[in-house]
């Protein structure tokens, strides 16, 4: 055809079919195409002149792409075939939690009465939604052994830079607003950590691990002066290992007058068998996304709730949904909307992303107390095992028992063969699995992290273990060339960055 | 119920193959007195048709807009159609069980996903350059503030009173922390009234506005230049279809809500922040980019680009703290934004536009009520009533209809009322005449 | 493991990432595993042994599979993956029509007061119901020139079969059961019509084709007598061509006493255009999952109801929802479940593939007559423009316009490279297309039987014409060992009959 | 709306290089008289939410079971819980909107989930060879009826009155073109009381049967085997979870309804057939059969295989006429059974059985409620009532409940009684009590 579009339903690029790129949108398209249809409304059919003031009005439609229903449906479908997600299979990636995410939590949330709530309706037409945001945030509460909490954070950077906004209107409420100006951060934090600091308004100071992984005591005590405001601290830490000097870790951080920032990631290690709240810490954000089973959509919506303890409380933000003395036998609604005391202030456009957090709550409930437990068990037993058969294959940093994750580096392939973390993480995926994360935590040179998550069945365990270990020994097919199964090999990411090629508009002609 | 799949005789023999006789010992360096005596203080696990169950209950506590509640808000939040193709390809399972894309070579189907988004929203917006989604229209912003901060050096924002309070609250709840002044601009009769001298680091404007009007953006696009200020747009992706692109209006960063595309309305979230900006200030974006490239059979491929602004490479020095942002969004945002095409955006933003005329032309006839501003809207529009807006949404209710949203002080009070291409003449004039009753 | 079970997260049988063979259920089983949970009842928990009798009570559970929710989940999206489907891409099956099933018919039928309907509700219940089946069979009567339907033939061959029970009733009513025993059947029949015959309790006489392609009206003639019940036409015929005699042989057919069948699987080449009612038709069965959307899942479900003249109608089978005098305003229920007067009886457990009439209903409702007629025009429209592209390429048996669908053949290809039907059709999977029909209809050597739907894109058919010019000149890979792209090669079917394995338990061991 | 994706200029190019001007000219081969002046009589397209609003009416026009309508109706169909698993997983698009696996190169996906759905019904029946679905559990027993014909040569069938009295009606039907006779056998106090003579192709008994009651299957093979016919057992799957396996009691044929696993009430359809035979008949079986086989690299594959029975090669020879089966339904009935997995069918049927003595145990204890039977019973039950079991119905829909199914007359009246996994101990109460007074 004159138009020269791409053939929508030529298959190749569906790895079923072939190895081709697929068409993006533009190139499918045809002008004159399109899928779109509108109700008939029976309004009347001013004119777009008529409607809009002559400068405001655009000279051409903005170009958005013209394809059929039936050619977008092939385009996206054969998207979704090119794509790895943990429906097809393992997706170890240390610190991300990649668990499997129950089915009946899309069912749950998949309900007109919940989505189709305006967020700005009064009151009474949510009290439905006020419950379920209240019981969730009881529940929470609950596990992390916390007084009060916010849903409102979409994401766990999010609710670092909340928690750090409270830890500041603490201090500033204590007039000591000016003076707090650092925030203590381990060597091996996640990058979101220190950034989030720097949004906050602090100052980082960076804590160097000891030889055992964990916070160096002394490093620590050095550090701490009453110019901190605070520190932030995962635990198990991100390295997979617990910090047990975190009740001394607590004492210290509070006599200075400072904070504890629980950075929830890893409670997937904990759930039933500690709480951040006894650990001493005094404000905790969770990543529902990875702990409680929100799927991860290829990169969000998550949901990062920020639990704290009584004395933070008057400052979450607001609103939050809060049972009233009356309630409906009362004759009032149960729940309305209320600031803090000393809240401060709005954290989202609404509130939070309601029906992650919905699904959050649905995946608590069918698990419950109990099952929550056999989660962090069974997330523990996983990464112990494997870290036990791996041993001796790959450098193992921190040799002793770890919690839900293990970090392991390859630095005696690289040096042995040439083979880097890299270079294993490509032939993870020949071998049929997700690899893990590579490069993080920074401490660890080569590092591999590996989160198999409770969810994998042990055989699942056995199988990515002897592929871990085959790719070392090197018997299976040369790791340089990995991948050489997927539909595209290795990318070039450095062209990326240096021939920047941000839209397809971008693209040299 | 519980998804972990070990039997006892499974992990008795992982427990045995690394000597170890309970799984209590994996534990052993949590101390003693942090342990907690009777786990997870919750009620036992429900099965899944329990979980339903309870879910149903929750559900029927709510009362959504549909047949029964004829929906006239927005304010931010808007009821359109969301095709069916939205949910059976968006939300197929390897979009949504996906993790971010770290290995591009499993990870095409996200990264063009991507690229594709990021293509349509520089085209909504007129802009060179998209990141992959932020969490809501409010943190884009909050995201535009910081570039021009940086971009600019100085510290001084000037924000229109015409961009949705939430926002600007929370751009207040942020600014806490990096510490510039938000400097409230005014509206005269529903448009920004800009200051003519300062130093500011961006001019924010919402266009339309939150009481629906349409500003000039053109005009804010020279005074910032004059200022030495970039202009930050809050831009509807629905106005696309029929307004000029904030970016051929002089807009440096143009941020918005994408809900209107693929997002039902879910008591607000989860939707997504769309982010555009000039090529100049790439290296200032927030978030994460994807960008194309070649594999090394030099076939066509797609992969996160520029990524040592990220805060995993770049850490406290990062151009922001995102990390997960709302991808699964965006590729909603994609489907149904692809659905509708060039044509269809276009008649979508026209029969906004046709409901709100006629919506707005029979309320003013209404006795009594009167129209906030003169200025010409788009899809929404505000009227103050002779009795309390809140009294009137009310009243409303009963009668069947989320006639819109109150509006607060700032504004004096008043009625701020949507109008989609879901409206029919008929709800319209049922709406009006309810209406007349209510603001009796 | 002991267990030796496969590991369910790992994903070499993905297309994304390798090409093993896909586990089986049995496999990936590990004793005590499962995924089923039960909601909470508070019922007495009696045994096993106090509810059913000894003998009647088995020994051993069973054995189903025991696998995990993550698992199950994590098989069958592997096994999609390995499946082709309209979604995809083009799947130019002749006789099937492939076409693009519109995702709002999903959610159309995605109601709860539709799905959770019981079929021995009091019609007090299923009014909605009712009234939509009776619409949809207003329409389907309309779109081919009928009285009145029956919609419980759950697809086509037992529409067809119906449809032969109502000639038999017919004839038996006239006084001529006994002496009908032939019923006519062109030799490009597709086989459910011979096969439905002989269920019928009639003997085939089939009809030579002219050199035409279409009945030989000397032959048909030559077989017309008392003894016939009637003649099974489809038109469209199976080569694609419209039987341009039909009006003289509907008469020679009525002449004798015969009735005329209408096999509508062709029914996509003429609507809008004319009806099988106005070509003198009496008994016409739709597949609904060809015409009319309703995709076809595999294999099935389908839909095949059958519409007839007026004569016809008394012998339809019931119950039918019929229009009440009344009606709500009279106050009792607009529509009734009633059997026609004659009534052949039931067909159906109940009352047909509901969800899949729906479906179709949704379709035709979205279409409307302006849509349906463009239906018609876009698929022949596609199938003649690549049957001028291949014409001097391959063999095209009768060169003159085609309807809906072209019958090509592979045998000057197979003379010239020793390139069969079936090499062509596999290479045609390395094209990314699914294959067109092969040795369908019998009366065409090597044949192949292609039809484009309306669906495809002019460059769709572009691509896909060149794609079969390119395996014609055998310009690309060698056709005989295509595919190479699938997960599986060219598979054994010899060996499947020989050594027949039914199923997991029958494996040599 | 349509779907077709042509512009019209490319309609044009189309035409123009095959040297036409319209496209009418394609269909010169209709003759003029046949030619439909007006197209279809039908009225214009409608968009897509306008279709979903005409669904919304006639949806609102039934009462679907659920919470305003406890199901204690049963009779073939019954309500039990579907897990989310079966609709994420068998309805995705790959199964949904593939055809019948003809090239089998590219449709593993769905070869292999018949082949493991092939191997499950064969588990539940114990029998070697189950095909790969048929339309639903009458047509499965006509197609059995047929076999046993054919195997026989003979062409008397005796059918228990305790099959469920449609697929009685269905085998009737169609009887009518293959022409052997159909004897009904009565029933005793709620069992077959078979003739002792006689030459008939098949004995059909159902168990448990019609009303609820479980059949003495292996005195009924027993019989069977001394006639010299085949017996045809019509088998329930969830019973499957506690009762020994028709095939091991004598069956040479078993059919069923697969409904209960992965198929929504939905007014009946599309359900799926189940059907097994022993090996011996494997040639005879009707529909498509799937076995394992190896590819050219020797990789393990399937393909439908003994193509030969079938219609497209044997025509009028065939061993049935049936080509589309229910395909999709037989990947859900395999997904829904695989995540009940051994020890949850049995589970499932357990709770069925108790929810069923618990319901029945209270209901007979109802003034005037009688038993039609002193049969034992699994998941159902017949009871006789004061008043007219339709009138009972009608009542208790009032109350709330969908009571059951009213018995037909060759029952002699009375009410059939389901109760699944669903019915909770406080459902069950209120239904005893709303039925005391119901049949007052
Ligand atoms: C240890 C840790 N902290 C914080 C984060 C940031 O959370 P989010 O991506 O939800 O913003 C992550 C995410 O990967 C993490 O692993
Ligand atoms: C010409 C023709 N007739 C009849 C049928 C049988 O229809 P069904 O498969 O719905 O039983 C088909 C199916 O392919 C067909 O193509």
């Amino acid at each position: 055809m004159s138009t020269g579009s791409a053939p929508g339903g030529r298959a190749t690029s569906a790895p079923l079919m072939g190895r081709d790129p697929e068409p993006t949108l533009f190139e499918l398209s045809s002008p004159g195409r399109t899928a779109a249809n509108f109700r008939a409304t029976g309004v009347p059919e001013w004119s777009a002149e008529e409607l809009v003031p002559a400068g405001a009005l655009r000279d051409e439609p903005t170009p958005v792409a013209e394809v059929s229903e039936r050619d977008l449906v092939a385009h996206m479908t054969r998207l979704s075939h090119r794509q790895f997600s943990v429906d097809l299979g393992a997706y170890p990636l240390g610190s991300c939690t990649m668990k499997y995410n129950p089915k009946l939590c899309d069912d749950a949330v998949a309900r007109a009465g919940l989505a189709d709530v305006h967020p700005a309706s009064p009151p009474a037409l949510t009290q439905g939604w006020m419950a379920l945001l209240a019981d969730l945030e009881d529940a929470l509460c609950r596990i992390t052994g916390m007084a009060a909490a916010t849903l409102q954070p979409p994401a766990g950077a999010a609710g670092e830079l909340t928690g750090l906004l409270l830890m500041r209107a603490f201090h500033g409420a204590g007039g000591q607003g000016g003076r707090r100006r650092r925030v203590l951060i381990p060597d091996s934090a996640h990058g979101t950590n220190p950034a989030s600091v720097t949004l906050g308004g602090y100052e980082v100071t960076q804590v160097p691990s000891d030889a055992r992984g964990c916070v160096d005591l002394d490093a620590l005590a050095a550090r701490l002066d009453d110019d901190v405001a605070g520190i932030m601290l995962t635990n198990p830490n991100t390295l997979g290992l617990f910090e047990e000097d975190i009740v001394a870790i607590a004492g210290a951080v509070h006599e200075v007058g400072g904070l504890l920032y629980y950075d929830g990631a890893n409670l997937n290690a904990i759930l039933g068998v500690t709480r951040p709240g006894d650990m001493g810490f005094d404000i905790v954000h969770m990543n529902l996304h990875k702990t409680f089973a929100v799927p991860h959509g290829g990169g969000g919506p998550g949901a990062g709730p920020v639990a704290v303890t009584d004395r933070l409380a008057p400052y979450l933000p607001g609103p939050r949904p809060v049972r009233t003395a009356e309630g409906p036998s009362g004759g009032g609604d149960a729940y309305e909307w209320a600031y803090p005391e000393h809240s401060i202030g709005r954290a989202h456009s609404w509130h939070g992303n309601a029906l992650a957090l919905a699904r959050a709550w649905s995946y608590i409930l069918a698990n419950g107390g109990d099952g929550l437990a056999r989660v962090s068990q069974a997330a523990v037993l996983n990464a112990n095992w494997l870290r036990h058969r791996l041993r001796g294959t790959y450098d193992i940093p921190y040799d002793r028992p770890c919690m839900h994750e293990l970090v392991a580096s390859a630095t005696n392939l690289k040096r042995a063969r040439g083979l880097r973390a890299l270079d294993v993480a490509k032939r993870m995926l020949e071998e049929g699995f997700h690899a893990p994360t590579t490069y993080f935590p920074l401490v660890v040179e080569e590092a591999l992290m590996i989160e198999p998550t409770e969810t994998e069945s042990p055989q699942t365990l056995a199988a990515m273990a002897d592929a871990l270990i085959r790719i070392a020994a090197g018997t299976g097919d040369d790791a340089h060339a990995a991948p050489r199964t997927s539909p595209v090999g290795r990318v070039d990411e450095a062209r990326a960055a240096r021939q920047l090629i941000p839209t397809w508009d971008a693209r040299p002609t | 119920m519980h998804f972990v799949p070990h039997t006892d005789a499974e992990v008795a023999e992982m427990l045995a193959s690394m000597g170890l006789s309970s799984v209590d010992e994996l534990f052993a360096a949590v101390p003693a007195a942090l342990r907690l005596a009777g786990g997870v203080d919750l009620a036992p696990g429900l099965a899944e048709a329990d979980v339903a169950g309870r879910f149903d209950a929750y559900a029927a506590a709510n009362r959504p807009v549909g047949r029964g509640l004829v929906c006239f808000a927005g304010a931010g939040a808007y009821d359109h159609d969301i095709p069916s193709v939205v949910h059976a390809l968006a939300f197929r399972s390897e979009f949504v069980t996906a993790y971010t894309p770290y290995q591009p070579e499993v990870a095409q189907g996200v990264l063009q996903a991507l690229f594709e988004y990021q293509t349509l929203v520089c085209r909504l917006f007129g802009l060179d350059v998209a990141n992959a989604s932020l969490y809501d229209g409010a943190s884009a912003l909050v995201e535009a503030v910081n570039l021009a901060v940086a971009a600019t050096g100085r510290q001084e924002v000037w924000v229109s009173r015409g961009v949705h309070p939430h926002w600007r609250q929370v751009v207040a709840t942020l600014a806490a922390g990096t510490g510039h002044r938000v400097v409230d601009v005014a509206l005269d009769d529903g448009l920004t009234a800009w200051p003519a001298a300062g130093s500011p680091a961006a001019l924010v404007v919402q266009s339309p506005n939150y009481l629906g009007c349409i500003e000039g953006v053109g005009a804010a696009g020279e005074l910032a230049r004059s200022l030495g200020a970039l202009l930050v747009v809050a831009a509807d992706p629905v106005s696309a279809g029929l307004l000029r692109s904030p970016g051929s209006l002089g807009a440096d960063v143009v941020v918005g809500e994408g809900q209107p595309f693929g997002a039902p309305l879910s008591l607000g979230g989860p939707y997504l922040g769309l982010f555009a900006c000039r090529r100049e200030h790439v290296r200032r974006l927030p978030g994460r980019l994807v960008g194309e490239t070649l594999d090394t059979e030099g076939r066509r491929a797609y992969v996160t680009t520029l990524r040592t602004r990220e805060q995993d490479i770049r850490r406290e020095k990062a151009s922001s703290n995102v990390c997960t942002n709302q991808t699964l969004m965006a590729v909603a945002f994609l489907v149904h934004l692809a659905w509708l095409g060039t044509a269809g955006l276009r008649e979508l933003a026209l029969r906004c536009a046709r409901g709100t005329r006629y919506c707005r032309e029979a309320l003013l006839a209404v006795e009594g009520v009167e129209p906030l501003s003169g200025a010409p809207v788009l899809r929404e529009f505000a009227v103050r009533t002779p009795v309390a807006a809140g009294v009137v949404v009310d009243r409303m209710v009963e009668a069947g209809f989320l006639a819109g949203v109150a509006l607060g002080e700032e504004y004096g009070g008043g009625l701020l009322i949507a109008v989609t291409e879901k409206r029919t003449r008929a709800e319209i004039d049922a709406f009006v005449t309810a209406f007349e009753k209510a603001v009796r």
